[in-house]
């Protein structure tokens, strides 16, 4: 149990998945304008994140690998990503229409997010067992929340009072203050591992 | 004075000058304060301006400069000069590029981070420095009062990082000069390495211990008072003068093997290695109590820090001995005053709700402990400190959210 | 490698594959049903009516029924070039839009195309390529949100305004003179636009969209043309342009109000024209003249150490 | 008699001593050589012009009234000629003015049915008495009568404030107001307000510091339980009707009432004077008690002043030539500038006040110590040193703009709650959108403390109200209160 | 034939659009996350850049070639697999030849399947165009992604490693950036080179910054 909470904990502040991967970068420029939408984009984020790498690790396991055919798991892994977030939108959409409009609306943009098959590649490189792949996939999905959060504040922050050179306006500032983010969480550095 | 009144008008009209107005507008400006007079009401406005503001920062830092002269020598007053001018250097470009005034916050910047940076740190590392967290921690939000970080700490920031051998191995010894004043130490890492390797607060030393730390004068008492306690060889380490005096001159603890790791009143007056500006917490205090009084800074921040820190240290070293370290050491040590009184206070890049001035110290504090405990890095203060600079607009976006509710049009 | 080792991974994948399949599209049979929906589009001068399928964005069904819509990112929202104007159905602005949106164009149902999903009868406006670009060409910056200008009162600027202006027919065999004249020359646009521009002092949008009809040039390209040169004006412009120097030594020595002075007699700004379309006035930061300061210049001739009463005299000249 | 409470509000800023306040002085102005009288004075509309140009008049003859909108009458302040009917600036619009050039007597025709003996006149005839005299046009909702063009009607009247709280930097002193007789005329004025609206509770507010004034006053009002005395904090801007509802009455003013929408009047001295006077002596509103405050004039006494008079004639003489003068209108804060020397001085008008117009440089201006300068950090000698050094009011603004630090202070005095630097924000980006409105900008009462305290000198004041009327034109207007005017039913702000 | 035909305007044009006017990581903001993660050294960048040129021309031949027969509803997943297979292809390619590479790249390779630049191009362009087009597109798509890793791998690894394709460069003397090979490094040199790309097309179209 202890080991599942270090995991996620590492997967927010030492091995965040935005700062320390550099992953699921371009909804993180394109969302992080406003709280309302990179609010929305991480709680989907959450959910499919972890949906999916709750599915494909019994998939990897229980027939990737018996069949050896680990050769081919980016493409079955990209397959059920994409099929789980048709399924999870159309169910959205059937039976849960308000959260269909205030979530729902992210995940066709949520298949090419490269988060969501990082975490499922990062479980096959790193052999988590069930457990800690669910820890995993969840801590990441709140880390890259976390940091999306702080750029949208920052970033409607800047909107009321920054002057911000006009070259630099949109991904250039993101990228220098996810940067900078980055530099203050090196600070985590050796607190807790994701091994 | 004349003479000069009449260059700077001169000036003024030089035409290949033009490019050089924010400078010169800089300068007219400092001499000789404006003309300019109130359009509409208020017709009467207050006397306080922006450069007052900052210059009153400037007068609180002079002890803590002061302190750091008597202390580490002329040194840093080449540091000083070479973070001003590389750092006004930047300044004074984008100010022409982009065509406005040339902001008085660099006059603060630019101490600040010459007192955050060992006295032993190259010159050239002091620019590199200085320029990057200008350019990068402030000229690219748009100048003072734009930006979201400390200028001063993201160039701190970046050169730990860039250049850890640098900034983290070399210290020198207060008082001291030349080769043999360098040294690897800080009260925390000292504390950080003898943690390690001794048996902390023991409420009995085992025979075969070779190393004890006593982190207050309660523990000491603890271990001599029990009978089964064997120290015979053992050398004893004490944090703070109190349990230092009660090892001393404990007739079962061997003489000449009680050893103070840090006397808390050398840390006060300033006589351990340390960044700058931060060794003479004396000096600090004077000048965060002026800044306070003069309701130049708030004191929300530091006091919610600080007391965080100290509570938190408190609870953590009684459970966690081994890695928390004692709170007076922790308030006293390392940058926190310094922090707590010129950096997190900065009012541009702190909450500026009076729940979110709380929560910014409070997740300071929690931060910085944390960090110091438990991560690679000795200290926290600066890591703590532009890491609730990043949360800043959020803590104050939800403060607000629930302080005003919406309201439909 | 084995035979088996190749396979195997096959095997596997069509398997996976199947069972997405079945399970995708029972889940579509069941789960998502919203029949034939109706969508109305209103384009330029023209209107188009077609039947999908629900169910899918309305930015992929413009597309497929050969309706032209710029996008740049293919649906994900983050180049909000899609815009278009919902007038019925679509149901409420999503948070991913609202930041392409100004107040006004949130009041007045503006979308963007790949975020609206198909599931009733839509009656929707697009407007036309043109504006879209004079929008991005007037700030010379993509910004989204700044893309059309609105009047008051949440009505935009697209619909009421008959900007479909029909040539008379006097310009229109002017118009086709020079057409003629350059119909056999390959790549001749740019001096026809110079003729035109000097024949009507300006580039009237209904002859340049009759250039392009006969030039077979898109529209778009016939644009960028005029845009791109200087001398080329999208505006009527006055006759006689008058422009004030506002450079250094002619500011320091009244360039200003000179200017200012100018503006009251014509009662425009900088920028603008005289309604007569007579005079138009600009600044200018140097003509060259330093040494006569402060100067302003009428078409080509150049009136130097110029003085606010002189305004009166000079102008008259050229009335 | 009530206890004296002193309960203070949120924010705020004492303004101490500067130097040339006025003096607890009265003294006369005279009878000027010609006066120009808008026919709109204070809050009210317009009122229709009773006199042609040629006409004699006398003063306290009505020269402009309209029963059936808010207004109270206009009169003559001078006897004389009337010499033109002009339209004239006032206060941003274009209003009519009457000019009357005086024939230098002193007397005055008193309005019919006064009576000495003011218990035996019945309520309706204090309150024709009162309308009629103009004093009806008083404070910043007026004083109700049954006539139609008040507000609200006398019987909606809940609580009566009277103030002289004095918290101005510059203004007129309730000391030099209730000097000799004056207090028993203000007691009196009360009393005649109470017959007036009987239902009212009465409650005089006065600077807490002068606790002989208050002493005074509880003295001649003692034994009548409908009216309390107390004193405030003089801290600006406490004098405001909405900081005086929520400090007297504990009740708070909705954005975008006025304080006679929840049934408060809200009234000074010098109003409860003009309705003793308009009563007791038939006198009807045709002379002001104006303070001369600020360095500008060689001696700083409250004079009494004709309705109409030109600026010229109020200073006369009193005015020291050494150096250049901003002359304001009521208010160093938010008061507007007199532009000409023949500006007039109308109803409204309680100070008239002469800084410095200071376009000098001072030599290293941000590091002298300023024992002489006034701020609201204690940042200045000044602050340290306390109550013996005078300070001095000039319009320099002492320093550049710049860009907002966020550092707090118009927060800690901003009287509403509000934070005006964020509003700002939200403004100088053009968001004109319901943010503004869910922080609360109509809550802002204008009293322009914000910007007087910022070091970053953002005119924040002007800011919050330009946001405001952009609001407006977007069509998010404050939520008005359902109320309909009594006398047009219409709804007037 | 003569080049000329072979090669003509329209052609240079979409192949010049690909790294100028519609760069996929300046302009276009596509593609970053590989850009900044695999951009620590030059051989890591010129690994990833070959292999995502790669990735991009074959799918660009695929789908443009069979775009009449992939179905509506179901081209995204088509896409998907189709970049997936070639994906496969790389890494097998990686893992054969270079595997130090291999080994430094990690799950960047698999990442390639989501990287916006094919995903975009695909649904953008080769849906909708001819195999020819689509392929210059997809050259010219690669170049502008490859030459900005590569510059922007060139200065990290100088300042983080004092290293150019694994060769010291710097004198003995110097003091490594170590912040350079980090990802908080990363952003800022893609900061500001997006920054100063920005600054320059600006400068270039003759627009002044406004305020």
């Amino acid at each position: 149990m202890a080991h599942l909470l270090t995991l996620f904990i590492a997967a927010i502040l030492t091995h965040n998945i935005a700062l320390t991967y550099l992953l699921g970068m371009c909804p993180f420029v394109s969302l992080s304008r406003t709280r309302k939408t990179a609010f929305g984009m991480s709680v989907a984020v959450i959910f499919v994140v972890t949906l999916t790498a709750a599915i494909n690790w019994p998939i990897y396991h229980l027939i990737l690998v018996p069949t050896h055919s680990e050769l081919i798991y980016y493409i079955v892994f990209i397959i059920v990503i994409a099929a789980t977030v048709q399924l999870v939108e159309m169910i959205m959409e059937r039976f849960f229409p308000p959260l269909q409009s205030a979530f729902g609306i992210f995940l066709p943009l949520i298949t090419v997010n490269c988060t969501v098959l990082a975490v499922s590649v990062f479980m096959v490189l790193r052999e988590y067992s069930f457990a800690a792949t669910v820890m995993f996939a969840f801590g990441s999905a709140v880390g890259w929340m976390v940091a999306i959060m702080i750029v949208a504040a920052i970033n409607e922050r800047l909107a009321l009072v920054g002057n911000v050179p006009k070259g630099l306006r949109g991904t250039a500032i993101i990228m220098i203050i996810a940067g900078i983010i980055a530099l203050a969480f090196l600070g985590f550095g050796g607190m807790v591992d994701v091994k | 004075m004349k003479a000069v009144r009449s260059l700077l008008d001169k000036l003024y009209t030089v035409p290949q000058l033009a490019r050089f107005k924010p400078v010169i507008g800089a300068a007219d400006a400092i001499l000789y304060g404006t003309n300019e007079t109130t359009h509409a009401a208020p017709h009467v406005v207050d006397n306080i301006d922006i450069k007052r503001y900052m210059s009153l920062v400037i007068v609180a830092l002079l002890p803590a400069v002061a302190a750091a002269f008597f202390l580490f020598g002329w040194r840093v007053i080449a540091i000083i000069m070479v973070s001003y001018m590389a750092g006004g250097a930047v300044e004074v470009i984008f100010a022409i590029i982009r065509k406005h005034d040339i902001h008085e916050g660099f006059l603060i910047t630019g101490l600040i981070f010459p007192l955050v940076l060992p006295p032993t740190t190259p010159l050239w590392v002091v620019a590199v420095g200085v320029v990057f967290g200008t350019m990068f921690g402030k000229e690219m939000f748009g100048g003072t009062g734009r930006n979201i970080f400390n200028p001063a700490l993201v160039g701190r920031l970046f050169i730990t990082i860039a250049f850890p051998a640098i900034m983290t191995m070399n210290w020198q010894t207060p008082f001291a000069s030349g080769p043999e004043a360098i040294t690897t130490a800080t009260p925390l890492t000292t504390f950080k390495s003898t943690a390690q390797t001794s048996t902390i607060n023991p409420s009995v030393v085992e025979a075969g211990t070779e190393q004890v730390l006593f982190t207050n004068a309660g523990a000491v008492k603890k271990a001599t008072q029990n009978p089964q306690s064997e120290f015979a060889g053992v050398q004893v380490y004490c944090m703070g003068d109190a349990a230092y005096e009660k090892a001393a001159h404990h007739r079962r603890i061997e003489e000449g093997k009680a050893s103070r790791l840090v006397s808390y009143g050398d840390l006060l007056i300033g006589k351990e290695p340390g960044s700058m500006g931060e060794t003479c917490r004396l000096a600090i205090l004077a000048g965060g109590l002026l800044l306070i009084g003069l309701r130049v800074s708030n004191w929300r921040i530091p006091v919610s820090y600080m007391t965080t820190v100290f509570i938190f240290a408190a609870v953590g070293s009684h459970f966690l001995p081994a890695k928390i370290a004692p709170p007076m050491f922790q308030v006293l040590a390392g940058g926190l005053l310094f922090g707590a009184m010129f950096m997190a206070t900065d009012p541009i890049t702190s909450p500026f709700t009076k729940a979110g001035k709380y929560i910014f110290g409070i997740s300071c504090g929690v931060l910085t402990v944390l960090i110091r405990s438990f991560s690679g890095y000795v200290e926290g203060v600066m890591f703590s400190i532009v890491i609730m600079n990043a949360f800043t607009p959020l803590i104050d976006q939800m403060v607000l959210m629930f302080k005003y509710r919406p309201v439909k049009a | 490698m084995s035979f088996v080792t190749l396979v195997t991974p096959v095997i596997v994948i069509s398997l996976i594959l199947l069972v997405i399949t079945i399970l995708l599209s029972i889940a579509d049979r069941l789960l998502v049903t919203y029949g034939k929906c109706r969508i109305v589009v209103h384009q330029e001068d023209q209107e188009k009516e077609f039947t999908v399928e629900g169910g899918d964005f309305l930015l992929s069904a413009l597309t497929t029924n050969g309706v032209e819509i710029t996008s740049s990112c293919a649906g994900k929202a983050s180049c909000g070039y899609c815009k278009c104007r919902v007038l019925e159905g679509g149901g409420q602005i999503l948070p991913t839009e609202e930041v392409f949106m100004s107040r006004e164009e949130k009041l007045s149902g503006m979308r963007l195309a790949c975020q609206v999903k198909v599931k009733s009868d839509l009656d929707i406006f697009i407007p036309d390529f043109l504006t879209t670009v004079r929008g991005i060409v007037k700030n010379k910056t993509y910004d989204t949100k700044l893309r059309w200008r609105f009047i008051k009162d949440g009505q935009d600027s697209l619909i009421p305004e008959p900007r479909i202006i029909k040539l008379d027919p006097e310009d229109e065999t002017a118009v086709d003179r020079i057409l003629d004249e350059y119909a056999d020359m390959p790549g001749a646009a740019v001096p026809i636009l110079q003729r035109i521009n000097s024949t009507f002092n300006y580039l009237p949008e209904p002859v340049l969209r009759r250039t392009a009809k006969r030039l077979n040039m898109p529209m778009s390209s016939i644009y960028r043309l005029a845009t791109f040169y200087n001398a080329f004006s999208l505006k009527p412009k006055g006759r006689n342009v008058i422009r004030v120097c506002m450079g250094t030594s002619c500011y320091v020595k009244g360039g200003g109000r000179i200017l200012e002075g100018v503006q009251r007699k014509l009662g425009i700004a900088v920028g603008e024209n005289t309604e007569d379309l007579n005079f138009a006035l600009e600044t200018v930061s140097c003509i060259g003249c330093c040494g006569q300061s402060p100067v302003i210049s009428i078409n080509d001739e150049i009136y130097g150490y110029f003085k606010v009463d002189m305004i009166d005299d000079v102008l008259h000249t050229y009335c | 008699m009530t206890p004296i409470k002193n309960r203070g509000f949120h924010g705020g800023y004492r303004f101490r001593n500067f130097e040339a306040s006025p003096l607890d002085k009265l003294a006369a102005a005279g009878v000027p050589s010609k006066v120009t009288i808008s026919l709109m004075q204070g809050f009210s509309d317009e009122v229709a012009c009773l006199v042609q140009p040629g006409v004699q008049v006398k003063a306290g003859q009505i020269i402009g009234r309209d029963d059936e909108r808010v207004s109270s009458p206009v009169h003559a302040s001078v006897n004389g000629k009337v010499v033109k009917i002009e339209k004239l600036e006032y206060l941003g619009s274009e209003v009519a003015a009457v000019t009357i050039s005086s024939d230098g007597t002193d007397g005055w025709q008193a309005l019919q049915g006064y009576s000495a003996r003011w218990d035996s006149l019945t309520a309706e005839q204090i309150e024709t008495l009162i309308y009629l005299s103009g004093a009806s046009g008083a404070g910043r909702s007026g004083i109700p009568t049954r006539f139609k063009s008040s507000i609200i009607s006398c019987d909606d009247v809940e609580e009566v404030i009277i103030h002289g709280v004095e918290s101005e930097m510059y203004g007129p002193l309730s000391g030099a107001l209730l000097t000799g007789d004056c207090l028993s005329k203000f007691a009196d004025g009360v009393k005649i307000l109470r017959k007036m609206l009987p239902k009212a509770g009465f409650h005089v507010a006065m600077n807490a510091e002068r606790e002989s004034l208050i002493a005074g006053v509880s003295d001649a009002l003692s034994g009548n339980d409908w009216v309390e005395v107390c004193g405030l904090q003089s801290r600006y801007p406490a004098d405001y009707d909405e900081v005086l509802v929520s400090t007297v009455l504990g009740r708070s003013v909705p954005a975008g009432h006025l304080a006679a929408h929840i049934g408060v009047i809200v009234l000074d001295i010098r109003d409860v004077l003009s309705v003793y006077e308009a009563v007791v002596e038939g006198k009807p509103v045709i002379e002001r008690t104006v303070a001369l405050c600020g360095p500008g004039f060689t001696e700083n006494p409250h004079v009494r002043v004709r309705i109409g008079t030109p600026l010229e004639h109020v200073i006369g003489g009193n005015l020291r030539a050494d150096k250049a003068w901003r002359f304001l209108r009521n208010s160093a804060l938010t008061g507007e500038r007199f532009l000409e020397m023949t500006q007039t001085i109308d109803r409204n008008c309680d100070a008239v006040i002469a800084v410095h117009e200071n376009d000098g440089r001072e030599m290293f201006a941000f590091v002298q110590p300023g024992p002489r300068k006034d701020s609201y950090t204690p940042t200045f000698l000044s602050a340290i040193l306390g109550g013996k050094l005078t300070k001095r009011g000039e319009t320099n603004l002492h320093g550049e703009e710049r860009p907002c630090i966020s550092c707090g202070f118009c927060e800690e005095v901003c009287p509403a709650g509000l934070i005006p630097h964020h509003l700002f924000h939200y403004v100088e980006r053009n968001i004109i959108d319901e943010t503004l409105l869910r922080f609360k900008i109509y809550d802002c009462i204008d009293c322009n403390l914000c910007a007087y305290v910022c070091p970053s000198k953002i005119t924040l004041g002007r800011h919050i109200k330009s946001g405001k009327d952009k609001l407006i034109n977007e069509g998010l207007t404050c939520p008005r209160p359902p109320f309909a005017l009594k006398g047009t039913g219409t709804q007037k702000d | 034939m003569s080049t000329k035909q072979l090669f003509d305007g329209e052609d240079r044009k979409i192949l010049k659009t690909g790294y100028t006017r519609e760069h996929p990581i300046f302009v276009v903001g596509l593609g970053i996350c590989s850009a900044l993660a695999v951009s620590n050294k030059v051989e890591n960048a010129i690994a990833m850049g070959v292999g995502v040129t790669f990735v991009l021309i074959a799918t660009a031949v695929i789908i443009s070639s069979l775009r009449s027969l992939i179905p509506q509803r179901a081209r995204i997943i088509t896409y998907m697999i189709a970049i997936a297979s070639f994906v496969i292809i790389v890494q097998k390619f990686l893992d054969a030849f270079t595997p130090a590479i291999s080994e430094a790249l990690g799950p960047y390779v698999a990442l390639i399947i989501t990287n916006c630049i094919i995903m975009g191009r695909a649904e953008a362009f080769y849906v909708t165009r001819s195999v020819r087009h689509s392929v210059i597109d997809a050259v010219g798509n690669g170049i502008g992604y490859s030459y900005t890793l590569i510059a922007i791998a060139a200065i990290r690894e100088v300042l983080g490693f004092g290293t150019l394709l694994g060769f010291q460069v710097t004198p003995d003397g110097w003091e490594k950036w170590v912040v350079m090979s980090m990802a908080p490094g990363a952003f800022f040199l893609l900061g500001t080179a997006i920054w100063i790309s920005r600054a320059i097309t600006e400068r270039s179209s003759g627009e002044e910054e406004g305020e």
